[in-house]
C-alpha cells in the first residue's frame, strides 16, 4: 500500500507533471511565476483546493449523478463545485486566519479558472479512480504544480537581470524556458511506470 | 586569492633611506574630519614641527611644519580629485631646525598613562595605513565600552608596499614602544603584533623586539589580501567579528597600524610631532625605493629621488594597487597616510572592457564579507539601490578582490563605490 | 480605437489585431496540449468557437437581467451549458476527434479567452457585435492553434493536415509532437510575432513623426 | 603627461573569460584524441561539424541582432566541442548541425547570450536529440580497435545488449559510447589539469561521482562499472562544473553536485533512458537558481541563524 502511493506520488509529481507533461494549469503557471514567494503561496491554495475539490467532485459524481443518470451534467456541477469551494475557501480562510489570507487570498479566485483543478476532476472521473486515489491525485498533482512554479520562478528571478532580445520579453522567453524544463522533465520519462 | 605578495619584490629588501625635498605642500586635510584651521601666513617663518594647522572639531588634528623654512603660499589646492584644499607650501631652508618646547616624556613603560592620549592628539598622529582617522579618537574608550586586546597591524597586505615592512625589520622597538604606551594609556593586558607569514624577517625582528615586554605577541597569519583588513584581522586573531555598523571597539579590541604605532612611540619618547613617514615608491621608475620623506613632500620631487620614471608613465598610485586612489597628476603631496607611490606603465594602465558575467562565482569565493558581488553588481547596473542595500553594499569594505579576480572584467568595485555613495546621500538628504 | 464599433472593426480586432493566442497570449493551455497536429487545432478551434459565439450572444442578451454580483457564476454556467453541448455533439458526430481532444473539450469551461470575452465585451456590447466579436475571436484563436498544429506536425511528423509532405527519408524530431515541443514553439512564435509588432510600431512611429 | 584616473582596483587577475575557455579546450584535447582514435576519422567529422556550426551560429546571430560579436571568447567553441563530444561516433553531421544551432541559440542567445543561460547549451542540446532521436543518439558502434569483435552491435554496457567489458577497456576506452565519454583515463587527465589551472574546483566532480557510486551500490549495481560506463564522468567533470549553470556558493555546489549523482542513479534505475547524466544535470541546473536564492555566502558580521535578505 505505502509503495503503491509512493509509485502513484512519483508518477503524479513527476512523469506526468501537471505542466510539463500534462499542460494544465499553464496560465497561472505562465502567470504567477515572477516571484518565488508568491508562486509557493499560489502552489499552497492550489494544493489546498486541488485536494478538496477531487474529494467532492468524486462524491458529488458517484453518489449523485451516476445514480441519477445524469452524467453527462459533470462538466456543469464539477465547475459550480470548484466555484462555490474556492468561494467558501475564500470567505473560511478570511474569518479563520487573516493572515494566511493575506498571503493566498490574492490567488484563490483565479483558481477557479485553474484548468489544473477542473482537470484533475476530469481526470479522476476518467480513469474511475476511488476516493482516496481521486484525492491523492489532486493532492499530488497539485504538488507537482507547485514544485513546476515554484522551480520556473527561480529560473524567471534570474532571468530579470538577463539580457533578452527584447521581441522575446515576458511570454515568448517564458515559455522557452517551460519548454526546456519539460526536456529536463523527460528524464523521468518511465518512472513508477 | 594570490595578490598579496604581489609587486613588493622591487623594494622588499630596499633599506629605508631619508630624502628632503626644496618645498613641500603640507594640505589641512590629511585625516578623516573637518579640515584644520591654517594659522600662517606667506612670508612666515617656520621651523619643523611647528603647528601650522589648528585642530577643527571632535575629530581634528593639529598640522606641522615638517621642515624649516619660509612659508611661501597658503592657498587651496586641488587634491586626489575631491574638493580644494587649504594647502601650506612651505620652502627649504635646509637648516632642519625643530621648534622650541619638543620634549619627550621618557620610558613608555614609566610614563603616566594618562599623558599619552593627549600627547598622541598633539602630535597630530591619524591611522598611517591609509584610513587617516584621528588615533586619539580611536584610543577614547567610551562610555560603557571595554577594551582587551590592542592588535598592532603589521599584515601590509596590500599589493606593492613594503613601508611597514621595512619598519618592522628596522625599527622593531619603536612599534613595540607604541603598542605598550597604548596598553598602558588603556590599562589593557594584550597586545598583538600581526605579521602575515611572508614576512620572515620582519616576524623574527618583532619576536627579538617583543621579548620580555608585558603581554606583547607576535602572531603569525597567512599570506592572504585583505588580511589586513581592520575586521578580516580581528577575526583572524580574536575569532571575533565586528557586526554591521560598529566598530572594533564593540568587540573590545582596537587596531592600530605598525607605523602608526611608530609614531605613537616617537611622540612618547620624544615628543616629536608627525612630521615624516616611509613609503615605498615601486613601479616604473628606475631606483624603486623605501624613502622617508617630509609629509608634503611632492610625487615629482620623490619620483626623481628614485631617478625618474623608467618608462612613460601611465598610472600614479597613491597607496598600493588594490585600494589606493589615482593621482590625477605627478604634483599631489605625500600625506600622513600615504604608504606608496606607484607608477604603472601606459600598458598596464588601461583597463580592460567590461564583458558578461559568466557566473564563475571567483567573486563570491573570494569576498571577505561574505557578500554576493555579482547579484549587487546586477543591482548596481540596473540602478537598482534598494536592491543593492538589500543585498548588503553598505558592508562591503572595497577591498577589491572581486574586481581583482573577476575574469570578465567587471568593474564591480568601482559600482559599489558609487553605489555606497548614493545611498548615503539619499539617507542624508531624508534626515533633512 | 473609436467609440463607434462596427462589425468588421470587431471581427478583425478578435482575428489580428487582438488575437486571442498571439497578442492577448489567453487559453495557453489547450494552444500547447492539442496543437500536436493540424486536425487537432481546427477542431478545437472550431469547437471554441461555437462556445464562443453562443455564450457571447447569450450573455449579451442577459447582460441586462445578470446582477452584477454574482455575474462571473451566471458566465460560468452559461459557458458551461455551450460546452456540454460542444462535448455531446462531438461525441455524437465526430468521436475520433473527441479522443484526440480528450479532456480539453470540458475544458473550455475555464479557457479563459471565454470568459475573458464575456465579461470584457459580451456583457457591454449588443447582441450583434457580441457575435461577431465571438466568431473573430474564435477564428482567432482556430488560426493561431492551427498555425501551430501545422508547424509542430510538419517537423515531429514529417506530415500537415496528416499528408506526408517531406517523403520518406525524413527522420521526424520528435520533440516537436512532445511537451517540450508545444512551449518552445509557441513561444518561438510568439516571439516572432513580437518582433514583428515591434518593426510596425517603429515604422507607425517614424510615419507620425514625419 | 596623461595619466589615467579610475576606481582601484589597479591590478587584476591573469585569468580571463577567454583563457578560462581555453583552458577547458585543453582539458578536453586528451578525451577528443582518445575519441578520435577509438572511433576513427567520423568522430572527428562530428566534433569538427559540431565545432563550426556553434561558433558560425553565434557569429550570424550575434552579426543580425547587431551585439557586440564575443566568438573570441571561445565559449561557443567550446559548446561545441561539449557536444561533439557528447553524440556517438555515428551521428549523421545534421544531427551534429541541429544540436549546435539549437544549443547556441535556443538554449544561449535567446536567454542573452554568455552568462544569461540558465541551462548548460550542450547537454539542453543533447536532452532535445535524445528526445528527437533516440535510435540515431544511442547507435554507439564498438571502437574501431575493439579486438576480434564485428564493428556493428549496437549496444552499450548500460542498454540490454548483454555487452561486457573488463574494467582496464572502460578505463581506457575501449567501449562503445558518445565519443568524449568512452576514455575515463582522458576524462581524468583533463580534470586533473583544471584542477592545477584552478579552472575548477574539486567539489562537484567527486561528489556527483561520490553520491553517485554510492547509490548505484545501494541500488545492487558495481559501483565501479557503474563509474566507468557511460557518460557519468564526462558529465561530472566537463558539464556539471559549468561555470554559468551551477550554483555560485560552496555549499550550493555540493547540493547541487550531490543532486546529479542522486538523479543519475534514480534514472538509470528507473526510467526508460538506459543514461540519464544529461537529464540529471538539466534538472539540477533548473534547481541551480533557487540554491542560489537561499543559500547565501555568511555575511561577516551577521548574528548566528538570523537570515540575510534575500
Amino acid at each position: 500500500m505505502t509503495v503503491n502511493v509512493f509509485v502513484f506520488m512519483v508518477t503524479c509529481i513527476f512523469t506526468n507533471n501537471f505542466i510539463f507533461s500534462r499542460f494544465l494549469g499553464c496560465c497561472p503557471f505562465l502567470g504567477v511565476s515572477n516571484k518565488v514567494e508568491t508562486s509557493m503561496g499560489m502552489g499552497m491554495a492550489v494544493t489546498f483546493v486541488m485536494g478538496v475539490a477531487s474529494l467532492f467532485t468524486w462524491v458529488v459524481y458517484n453518489w449523485i449523478l451516476v445514480p441519477l443518470n445524469i452524467q453527462y451534467m459533470n462538466t456543469i456541477s464539477f465547475i459550480l463545485i470548484i466555484a462555490s469551494l474556492v468561494q467558501f475557501v475564500e470567505m473560511f480562510i478570511k474569518k479563520s486566519s487573516p493572515s494566511l489570507y493575506k498571503s493566498l487570498g490574492i490567488y484563490l479566485p483565479l483558481i477557479t479558472t485553474n484548468c489544473a483543478v477542473l482537470g484533475v476532476t476530469i481526470l479522476n472521473m476518467n480513469n474511475n479512480y476511488g476516493l482516496l486515489q481521486s484525492v491523492l491525485n489532486g493532492v499530488f498533482g497539485a504538488l507537482g504544480f507547485m514544485l513546476a512554479i515554484v522551480l520556473m520562478a527561480g529560473v524567471r528571478e534570474r532571468l530579470e537581470t538577463s539580457n533578452i532580445p527584447k521581441c522575446m520579453k515576458g511570454f515568448p522567453i517564458s515559455l522557452v524556458t517551460a519548454g526546456l524544463m519539460s526536456v529536463a522533465f523527460m528524464g523521468f520519462s518511465g518512472f513508477g511506470a | 586569492m594570490h595578490s598579496s605578495g604581489e609587486g613588493k619584490k622591487q623594494t622588499k629588501d630596499v633599506p629605508i633611506r631619508a630624502f628632503v625635498s626644496d618645498t613641500v605642500a603640507i594640505p589641512m586635510s590629511m585625516h578623516i574630519g573637518a579640515p584644520s584651521k591654517p594659522c600662517v601666513n606667506k612670508g612666515d617663518l617656520v621651523k619643523r614641527g611647528q603647528v601650522i594647522g589648528e585642530p577643527v572639531g571632535p575629530l581634528g588634528l593639529p598640522v606641522h611644519a615638517s621642515i624649516s623654512g619660509e612659508v611661501v603660499s597658503v592657498e587651496e589646492r586641488l587634491l586626489f580629485g575631491a574638493s580644494p584644499t587649504m594647502t601650506v607650501t612651505i620652502k627649504n631652508d635646509f637648516a632642519d631646525e625643530w621648534v622650541e618646547g619638543i620634549k619627550g616624556l621618557g620610558n613608555v613603560e614609566t610614563i603616566d598613562p594618562s599623558l599619552v592620549v593627549d600627547a598622541v592628539k598633539n602630535a597630530g598622529i591619524c591611522g598611517m595605513g591609509g584610513a587617516a582617522f584621528p588615533t586619539h579618537v580611536k584610543l577614547t574608550v567610551g562610555e560603557g565600552k571595554s577594551c582587551d586586546t590592542i592588535i598592532i597591524n603589521g599584515a601590509e597586505c596590500e599589493t606593492y608596499l613594503t613601508s611597514d615592512y621595512r619598519l618592522m625589520v628596522e625599527k622593531p622597538r619603536r612599534v613595540v614602544d607604541g603598542l605598550r604606551a597604548v596598553m598602558r594609556a588603556l590599562n589593557v593586558y594584550k597586545g598583538i603584533i600581526a605579521i602575515e607569514d611572508n614576512k620572515p624577517k620582519a616576524i623574527s625582528a618583532m619576536r627579538e623586539a617583543a621579548r620580555g615586554r608585558d603581554g606583547v605577541e607576535v602572531r603569525v597569519l597567512r599570506t592572504k589580501y585583505p588580511q589586513g583588513g581592520e575586521k578580516q584581522l580581528i577575526k583572524a586573531l580574536t575569532g571575533r567579528e565586528v557586526p554591521s555598523g560598529k566598530l572594533p571597539l564593540d568587540v573590545h579590541t582596537i587596531v592600530i597600524n605598525a607605523a602608526t604605532s611608530a609614531a605613537i612611540a616617537d611622540a612618547i619618547i620624544d615628543g616629536l610631532p608627525l612630521t615624516e613617514r616611509i613609503t615605498t615608491v615601486t613601479g616604473c621608475v628606475n631606483a624603486p625605493a623605501n624613502l622617508q620623506v617630509r609629509i608634503g613632500t611632492m610625487f615629482e620631487d620623490i619620483i626623481s629621488a628614485c631617478e625618474g620614471y623608467s618608462e612613460e608613465p601611465g598610472k600614479i598610485i597613491a597607496g598600493g594597487g588594490m585600494t589606493g586612489p589615482c593621482s590625477p597628476d605627478d604634483t599631489m603631496p605625500i600625506t600622513k597616510g600615504g604608504g606608496g607611490i606607484v607608477v604603472l606603465g601606459v600598458k598596464d594602465a588601461k583597463s580592460a572592457p567590461e564583458s558578461p558575467c559568466i557566473r564563475c562565482a571567483r567573486c563570491v569565493q573570494v569576498c571577505p564579507m561574505g557578500l554576493d558581488p555579482f547579484k549587487i553588481k546586477n543591482f548596481c547596473d540596473k540602478g537598482d539601490l534598494k536592491g543593492a542595500q538589500k543585498n548588503s553594499v553598505m558592508e562591503c569594505i572595497m577591498c577589491g578582490c572581486c574586481s581583482y579576480i573577476c575574469p570578465a572584467r567587471r568593474q564591480l568595485t568601482a559600482a559599489f563605490k558609487e553605489a555606497k555613495a548614493d545611498i548615503m546621500q539619499e539617507a542624508r538628504r531624508q534626515k533633512q | 480605437m473609436s467609440d463607434k464599433k462596427t462589425a468588421r472593426g470587431v471581427f478583425v480586432n478578435g482575428l489580428l489585431n487582438e488575437n486571442p493566442t498571439f497578442n492577448l497570449v489567453l487559453g495557453t493551455c489547450p494552444t500547447q496540449a492539442v496543437t500536436t497536429s493540424a486536425i487537432n487545432g481546427i477542431g478545437m478551434g472550431a469547437a471554441a468557437t461555437f462556445v464562443l459565439l453562443g455564450s457571447n450572444v447569450v450573455i449579451s442578451l442577459l447582460r441586462n437581467f445578470i446582477p452584477n454580483k454574482v455575474r462571473i457564476p451566471a458566465f460560468i454556467v452559461i459557458i458551461c451549458a455551450f460546452v456540454t453541448m460542444v462535448q455531446l455533439l462531438m461525441q455524437a458526430f465526430l468521436p475520433d476527434l473527441y479522443s484526440a481532444l480528450g479532456m480539453f473539450i470540458p475544458l473550455i469551461v475555464v479557457n479563459c479567452i471565454i470568459l475573458a470575452r464575456a465579461e470584457a465585451f459580451a456583457s457591454k456590447n449588443s447582441v450583434w457585435l457580441s457575435a461577431v466579436d465571438g466568431v473573430g475571436m474564435g477564428l482567432g484563436f482556430t488560426l493561431a492553434i492551427t498555425l501551430i498544429g501545422c508547424i509542430r506536425e510538419f517537423f515531429g511528423n514529417g506530415t500537415v493536415f496528416g499528408i506526408n509532405v517531406l517523403g520518406g527519408g525524413y527522420d521526424p524530431m520528435l520533440i516537436m509532437i512532445l511537451a517540450p515541443g508545444g512551449f518552445i514553439v509557441f513561444g518561438l512564435i510568439l516571439g516572432i510575432v513580437n518582433a514583428i509588432t515591434n518593426k510596425k510600431k517603429a515604422k507607425n512611429m517614424q510615419e507620425a513623426d514625419a | 603627461m596623461k595619466l589615467f584616473v579610475s576606481t582601484p582596483p589597479h591590478i587584476r587577475a591573469h585569468e580571463d573569460t577567454r583563457s578560462i575557455m581555453l583552458d577547458v579546450i585543453i582539458a578536453l584535447l586528451p578525451t577528443t584524441a582518445a575519441g578520435i582514435y577509438f572511433f576513427g576519422y567520423r568522430a572527428a567529422i562530428v566534433i569538427a561539424v559540431s565545432m563550426l556550426t556553434a561558433v558560425l551560429s553565434e557569429w550570424i546571430w550575434q552579426k543580425l541582432a547587431k551585439q557586440t560579436v564575443r566568438i573570441g571568447d571561445l565559449s561557443a567553441l567550446v559548446t561545441g566541442l561539449i557536444l561533439g563530444l557528447n553524440l556517438p561516433p555515428t551521428a549523421p553531421w545534421w544531427l551534429a548541425c541541429i544540436g549546435s544551432v539549437i544549443a547556441i541559440i535556443l538554449v544561449k542567445q535567446l536567454f542573452g547570450g554568455i552568462g544569461h543561460n540558465f541551462m548548460n547549451p550542450a547537454m539542453a542540446a543533447r536532452g532535445v536529440l535524445i528526445v528527437s532521436w533516440p535510435a540515431l543518439m544511442t547507435a554507439y558502434t564498438l571502437p574501431a580497435v575493439f579486438p576480434g569483435v564485428d564493428a556493428v552491435a549496437s549496444a552499450t554496457i548500460l542498454g540490454d545488449g548483454g555487452f561486457t567489458a573488463n574494467y582496464m577497456d572502460m578505463f581506457i576506452g575501449n567501449i562503445p559510447g558518445s565519443i568524449g565519454e568512452v576514455s575515463k583515463a582522458a576524462i581524468l587527465i583533463g580534470l586533473v589539469y583544471m584542477l592545477l589551472r584552478r579552472v575548477v574546483s574539486w567539489r562537484i566532480p567527486v561528489i556527483f561521482v561520490g553520491v553517485f557510486a554510492l547509490l548505484s551500490l545501494i541500488f545492487g549495481n558495481d559501483p565501479l562499472t557503474a563509474v566507468l560506463s557511460g557518460g557519468v564522468l564526462f558529465g561530472a567533470v566537463f558539464m556539471a562544473t559549468d561555470y554559468t549553470t551551477s550554483p555560485m556558493t560552496r555549499l550550493g555546489q555540493s547540493i547541487y553536485a550531490a543532486g546529479c549523482g542522486l538523479m543519475v542513479a534514480l534514472i538509470r534505475n528507473f526510467g526508460v533512458y538506459p543514461e540519464g547524466v544529461t537529464f540529471a544535470i538539466l534538472l539540477m541546473n533548473i534547481v541551480t537558481p533557487l540554491i542560489d536564492k537561499y543559500l547565501n555566502p555568511r555575511l561577516y558580521g551577521a548574528k548566528k541563524g538570523a537570515k540575510k535578505n534575500v
